[in-house]
């Protein structure tokens, strides 16, 4: 049996950064809810006894990739708070109905599984990456490849000639 | 290490070829800078490789390979004449379209729901970066859209698997069908995220819209490339889980495709310009394929099949348009007064595309066309049978109505054919015109 | 190899003629385009001489998705006198297209687009299945685009808009005959074979007979279809004459013979397409006499003469069909080629209040039309419609529906008005303002008549008398009663009938504006074409260019998605959660993986090798037992059986 | 009332899943639109983790790590592709860029 006690508390932390990332209206707050949206996440892999898990979230997500998005959040011209408008509340609250009430259905017509308590160490977690997950696991390489190439495509795209064709640009 | 060669798979083979071409085009890109017919050539003996191993494997990873091989070149002749905003980017769209061709490829192959979705992947990052790489603002927002739609169902596409996972504890397609039994609403649930999350690549209804803009607003050079392998990737991908899921998850495609069909076919009407007229209609060939993917039997035979089929006359009318665009306006080309200034094989060309695609027998379109009535007929009975059969033939009208302008102004002198648009024409054509008069062959190649 | 042989290939006589066309060689358009007809009428003569024999070939796994994959073509009887027609029509109708396209600017294309049509026409002929059938029905649809929209621009564009309607129908039909291709059974391919179906596959028969009739229905305007037949006048006269009167709208009635036996097979389809056959035959007849436009005119007459053929094949009498589509081809093709020669001489002019008294100044048109005229009411013994006509009516009579055929007899009326009306409108009476300059537009444009003229009078001798068409027939076709030379009662009451048609028709040509205002629905019918028209429109504004807008619209359709595919199971109880067996994890090596797969691949061989060998064993053993051998069954073979499964 | 501490967190995680769907349509900013992406692909890991320790296979955790990476690849060309069409306009507002329509 899993500790009932802190999986409620993270999950509930989990539930409620999750809420201030789409609610939060500052980009720079969003960010930050976002890193405490994956520091929860990380410590209820933890009361999971998923340590591997908990290590990587903590190290990819709120290292890198918040950090990524405070970046850029820096860089572009955000203009501070983001004004939404009624119309698109109403369109998230829809969104937020119709999706809960599908997969709410499928969640309520199935039954769990559940094995005996089990801790994996960090080398049964990385042993399926040389079995059944080699190819996979492999062609990350080329798929990150891929992402910094077009990163930086993209990039030079824009450098290469700052004033030539800007007519889509207001300025 | 020869003994690892040894045991290597001819599909992996084949990846291997494609990463290493990509990794030589990045590797000598400042130097390829200078040289397109290096760069071209270079990306064609990678595809021709991947296309050799592609003979030797038996079933479908082979079809694809081909397909693959075919796109990959045809993009590496078009290069010449790709209207890029910085004509020095040319090495690193030479390296995502192999990139694509990867992704395409990968998921074809793929017998673990996380190869798909890494295929999936490989094909949105090189997708959206070569539409992007286009002349002007346009491609950049076509890009911009295509790949934020794209994230949004790839997540989708992720929790689906996911989802799957925590069903029945493998990521196997084949250990799919053990899950799909009843109160097991997960599962369902599941599949039909990851199928919703694939059809974005397929262009299907209500996912249609990135894929609408960057068809639009991508460099026709790469755009018909950038069709053909996602919808290659997507068809295999749906197909897969769609054999391996329930009745339920076959007849959303089912439902979903008869609405796509609807829709692309009004829709298409009431377009004046080329490009949108083949965005939109590929739209409703992405109809076609969900119904042909989702069918129980003869599901991936057929899809691969239309694939081919469809793939080959949207290349070559892509072929033809490749560079003929001014830098502003690229896909200003208005249905009336379409001729100016094509040429006469270009004109011919798209003659040629727009009848295949519009189903005109004998040619390739029509045999695709069949083949998923077939299936149809089988799966679903009469009334989606003859549904499709009048979306499919009601699409005659709009394909072929500027045809009668094409062929006046094929007399017209257009701008002088460089030898990579010219290759390019003559190798989709004669594709064409050999599935035209064997459409057998090419459905045993998809069957076997 | 014999002349069958060579109509096998007809179709590919156009193309070195097409090719030339396309490539503008023969400097005078044209000069050399009537060569490919030509030699299609020469090869069907040749095959009549030979005794009109059969040939058929077969590409084996064309397609091989189709339970009948094979690339047929196959010439009877049946294809050979269809040839015959399309042969001497074009021949006709090619020559006549060297004058009357001869300053016209792209004179080559339009030679090109023909020779395609021909070509299409002869494979839709000779077809051995519906799939090769398909081929040709879908080109000769778009070579009717084609050549309708030929002068595209003229009009606003109304020819490409015409082009567009025949599209749409042509589509509705291809779709039917797409189906159809679908439905046919396994074994069935052979078109002749079709009607074998009923027997085989009973419960497809109605099916199939509706999708084949709904296809005919397109290709020969026949019912809810004919709205695209009128407009497709906007095509030059010679089109309108070729494809639009003789044959690529009988394609459809040769069609409906071809497949006789399924249609004949559900009652309730033959009944219906009789009776669409009828009501086409009226209506249309009734629509000719409000036509501004003698050219529309005359295509009604040819919905109306169609319809009469429906009729004669859902009433059971194919070959009455069959037999008035030969006559109909050659007069109806003269008077469309007369009208031609009006439009030619008065420059384009088409409406039938701008002429008038034309009989002097074109003398050879006059003769032709008139001609043409007593053909379609059936004028006895001198044409060839009366003979046809009186088979279709009496067979019609003779149904077990017979009120069709006093239908049909009232349409004979309104047939003489019409054509009457149109013979008094354009060539007598008081010459309207563009026949003061209308002048002779050359000699090739009465010579080319010549031969559709003696076909109108000479080919209902073919069967009327002689019975050669029944004869060449009876093995393909049902024939009916033999049709005799001397007027039947029943022929002479249609003629009588149809002579005060043309004389209510000549009245009607009197009256000051020589046409009907039109009734008000062609107004209410245009107005929701527009409204129509804007559908597409609203469908694809749903791309409003805003991205959350998209991002909205697909997330609400997965969730949707999500609902439909949950639903089967939705609201059932939870199954109680399953307590799974702990399996340690023990990763899998890919390289042990693929030998273990490799051992379990040469097990498999090896136990089916194994059960292989025991089979031919047993067989052996019943070959034994089945040769008489009285020895009793060796030993093994009980045990054998016993440990098979 | 039994509480079973599993039910909970697959109720988190679609919980999760769906607020990043909200966040997807009600969002403006680019930047935050691809943050409730990543709240969307953060549920997926979730799941992939509970799924693992469910069926005692570590294949779920393995498969988590590689759906991270992607999550992380798919983030840097989202973020790219929102720099290239935002830096030079005014207004960052997804719904900005509207030329192609129709």
């Amino acid at each position: 049996m899993l500790p009932l006690v802190p999986v409620v508390v993270c999950c509930a932390l989990a539930a409620l950064t999750g809420i201030g990332v789409i609610a939060l209206r500052r980009p720079v707050y969003v960010a930050v809810a976002l890193l405490g949206h994956s520091l929860s996440l990380a410590a209820l892999y933890l009361a999971m006894s998923a340590q591997f898990s908990a290590a990587a979230q903590t190290l990819i997500y709120s290292g890198a990739i918040v950090v990524l998005f405070l970046i850029v959040v820096a860089l572009l011209p955000s203009g501070g708070a983001e004004q939404t408008s009624w119309p698109r509340m109403a369109a998230g609250a829809v969104v937020l109905v119709a999706m809960l009430a599908g997969l709410a259905t499928a969640v309520l017509a199935s039954g769990l599984a559940h094995a005996n308590r089990e801790v994996f160490s960090v080398e049964q977690v990385g042993a399926p990456l040389f079995a059944e997950l080699l190819l996979p696991f492999e062609l990350t390489a080329p798929l990150l490849l891929a992402a910094i190439v077009a990163a930086i495509a993209l990039w030079r795209r824009q450098e290469s000639r700052p004033t030539a064709d800007d007519e889509g640009a207001r300025p | 290490m020869t003994d690892l060669l040894a045991d290597l798979s001819w599909t992996s083979r084949a990846e291997l070829i494609l990463v290493g071409t990509m990794l030589a085009l990045l590797a000598l890109a400042p130097r390829l800078e200078k040289s397109t017919t290096a760069t071209s050539l270079l990306g064609v003996f990678g595809a021709l490789g991947a296309g050799a191993c592609g003979l030797q494997v038996e079933g479908l990873p082979r079809l694809g390979m081909l397909v693959v091989a075919v796109g990959v070149v045809v993009a590496m002749l078009l290069l010449q004449v790709a209207e890029l905003f910085d004509l020095r980017q040319r090495p690193e769209a030479a390296a995502l379209v192999v990139v694509g061709g990867l992704g395409a490829l990968v998921i074809v192959a793929s017998r673990s729901l996380l190869e798909i979705a890494i295929g999936v992947e490989l094909l949105s990052l090189s997708g959206a970066t070569l539409v992007a790489l286009g002349r002007g603002q346009r491609p950049l927002e076509a890009a911009f859209k295509y790949f934020l739609l794209s994230a949004v169902t790839f997540a989708m596409f992720l929790f689906g698997m996911a989802l799957l996972f925590l069903a029945n504890g493998s990521f196997g397609l084949d250990a799919l069908n053990e899950v799909f039994g009843p109160g097991r609403g997960v599962a369902l649930a599941g599949a039909a995220l990851m199928v919703m999350g694939l059809a974005f690549k397929l262009a299907l209804l209500p996912v249609h819209f990135g894929a609408l803009d960057a068809y639009t607003a991508g460099p026709a050079s790469l755009v018909g490339f950038v069709m053909l392998a996602s919808k290659l990737g997507a068809a295999a991908g749906i197909a897969k889980i769609a054999s391996a899921s329930g009745a339920s998850v076959q007849q959303l495609l089912l439902g979903a495709g008869l609405l796509t069909i609807g829709f692309g076919v009004v829709a298409s009407f009431a377009q004046t310009e080329l490009r949108r007229l083949l965005a939109y209609s590929a739209v409703a060939h992405a109809g076609f394929l969900a119904i042909a993917a989702g069918s129980p039997k003869l599901g991936m035979p057929t899809a691969l099949f239309y694939v081919v089929c469809y793939g080959a006359a949207a290349l070559l009318a892509f072929a033809a348009l490749a560079g003929t665009g001014s830098a502003a306006n690229d896909d200003q080309l208005p249905v009336a007064r379409l001729g100016n200034g094509l040429g006469r094989a270009r004109a011919l060309a798209l003659v040629l595309a727009l009848a295949s695609l519009a189903g005109v027998p004998p040619l390739p379109g029509f045999w695709a066309k069949l083949a998923v009535l077939m299936t149809a007929w089988k799966a679903w009975g009469p009334v989606p049978t003859a549904l499709v059969a009048l979306g499919g033939v009601i699409g005659v009208i709009y394909y072929l109505r500027p045809v009668p302008d094409l062929l006046a102004q094929s007399k017209q002198e257009g701008p002088r054919l460089s030898l990579g648009v010219a290759l390019a024409l003559a190798l989709t054509a004669g594709l064409v015109l050999f599935l035209a008069f064997a459409p057998g062959w090419g459905y045993w190649l998809a069957n076997n | 190899m014999s002349a069958a042989d060579l109509l096998l290939w007809s179709f590919l006589f156009p193309l070195p003629t097409l090719v030339l066309s396309a490539l503008g060689l023969p400097k005078r358009a044209g000069a050399l385009s009537f060569l490919s007809p030509l030699a299609i009428l020469v090869a069907g003569v040749a095959w009549l001489a030979q005794g009109a024999g059969s040939a058929k070939v077969a590409v084996p796994d064309f397609v091989r998705f189709l339970p009948d994959g094979a690339f047929r073509l196959t010439v009877d009887p049946l294809a050979g006198v269809m040839l015959l027609v399309v042969g001497f029509v074009s021949t006709c109708v090619f020559v006549y297209s060297q004058g009357y396209m001869a300053h016209d600017e792209r004179p080559h294309r339009f030679f090109a687009f023909l020779d395609f049509f021909v070509a299409c026409m002869c494979l839709l002929v000779v077809a051995g299945n519906l799939m090769v059938l398909l081929i040709g029905w879908t080109g000769v649809g778009i070579a009717s685009f084609l050549l309708i929209s030929f002068w595209w621009q003229k009009d606003g564009g109304a020819p490409l808009k015409a082009g567009y309607l025949a599209l749409g129908a042509n589509a509705i039909g291809d779709a039917a005959l797409l189906v159809a291709v679908v439905l046919v059974p396994s074994g069935l391919g052979e078109l002749s074979g079709l009607g074998a179906i009923a027997h085989e596959a009973p419960e497809r028969a109605t099916a199939l007979a509706w999708c084949l009739v709904i296809a005919a229905c397109a290709k020969s305007a026949q019912g809810p279809l004919w709205w695209w037949l009128p407009s497709a006048m906007a095509g030059p006269t010679p089109v309108s004459a070729l494809i639009h009167a003789a044959t690529m709208v009988a394609a459809g009635v040769y069609l409906l013979v071809r497949t006789a036996g399924v249609i004949v097979d559900a009652p309730t389809v033959a009944y219906t397409t009789a009776w669409i056959g009828v009501w086409t035959a009226l209506l249309a007849g009734v629509a000719s006499l409000w036509q501004p436009n003698f050219k529309r005119g005359l295509a009604y007459s040819t919905v109306s003469q169609l319809g009469w053929m429906f009729t004669a094949v859902a009433v059971g009498a194919p070959f009455a069909a069959l037999f008035h589509l030969v006559t109909h081809a050659a007069f109806k093709a003269m008077l469309f080629l007369s009208a031609g020669t009006v439009i030619a001489a008065t420059h384009h002019e088409e409406r039938i209040d701008q002429v008038g008294g034309l009989a002097k100044k074109l003398p050879f048109a006059f003769g032709y039309f008139v001609l043409g005229t007593a053909a379609l009411i059936g004028t006895p013994i001198v044409t060839a419609g009366s003979f046809s006509k009186d088979a279709i009516l009496e067979a019609t009579l003779a149904s077990p529906w017979p009120e069709l055929g006093w239908l049909l007899l009232a349409g004979a009326f309104l047939t003489g008005a019409y054509a009457g009306r149109l013979l008094f409108g354009v060539f007598l009476g008081a010459p309207g303002p563009a026949t003061e300059h209308a002048h002779h537009p050359g000699k090739i444009f009465d010579l080319a008549l010549l031969p559709l003229a003696a076909g109108a009078i000479a080919l209902g001798y073919l069967e009327a008398g002689t019975g050669a068409l029944s004869g060449l027939l009876h093995d393909v076709v049902a024939v009916g009663e033999p049709v005799h030379v001397q007027p039947t009662l029943l022929g002479l009451g249609a003629f009588a009938i149809g002579l005060f048609g043309v004389a209510a028709g000549a009245l009607l040509a009197r009256t000051s504006t020589k046409c009907l205002p039109l009734p008000p629905f062609a107004e209410l019918w245009q107005a929701l074409w527009g409204e129509a028209q804007a559908i597409p429109e609203g469908v694809a504004a749903l791309h409003t260019g805003r991205v959350s807008r998209y991002a909205l619209i697909v997330l609400l359709g997965v969730a949707v998605s999500i609902g439909v595919a949950v639903a089967p199971v939705a609201g059932r109880e939870a199954p109680p959660p399953v307590e799974t067996k702990r399996r340690p994890y023990v990763p899998t090596d890919p390289r042990k993986k693929k030998d273990e797969e490799r051992r379990k691949k040469k097990e498999q061989e090896e136990r089916a090798r194994r059960q292989q060998q025991r089979k031919e064993q047993q067989q052996e053993m019943r070959l034994d037992a089945t040769r008489g051998d009285l020895k009793p069954l060796k030993a093994p073979a009980k045990p054998a059986e016993g440990s098979a499964p | 009332m039994n509480l079973q501490p599993e039910p909970i967190i697959v109720a988190t995680a679609v919980f999760i899943f769906c607020c990043g769907a909200a966040g997807v349509a009600l969002r403006k900013n680019p930047i935050g639109l691809l943050m409730s992406v990543e709240l969307m692909i953060n549920a997926a890991i979730l799941v992939l983790v509970l799924g693992s320790r469910v069926h005692g296979n570590p294949m779920g955790q393995t498969v988590a790590l590689l759906v991270l990476v992607l999550g992380a690849a798919e983030a840097v060309v989202g973020l790219a592709l929102a720099l290239a069409v935002f830096r030079r306009r005014a207004v960052v507002d997804v719904d900005a860029p509207q030329e192609i329509r129709g």
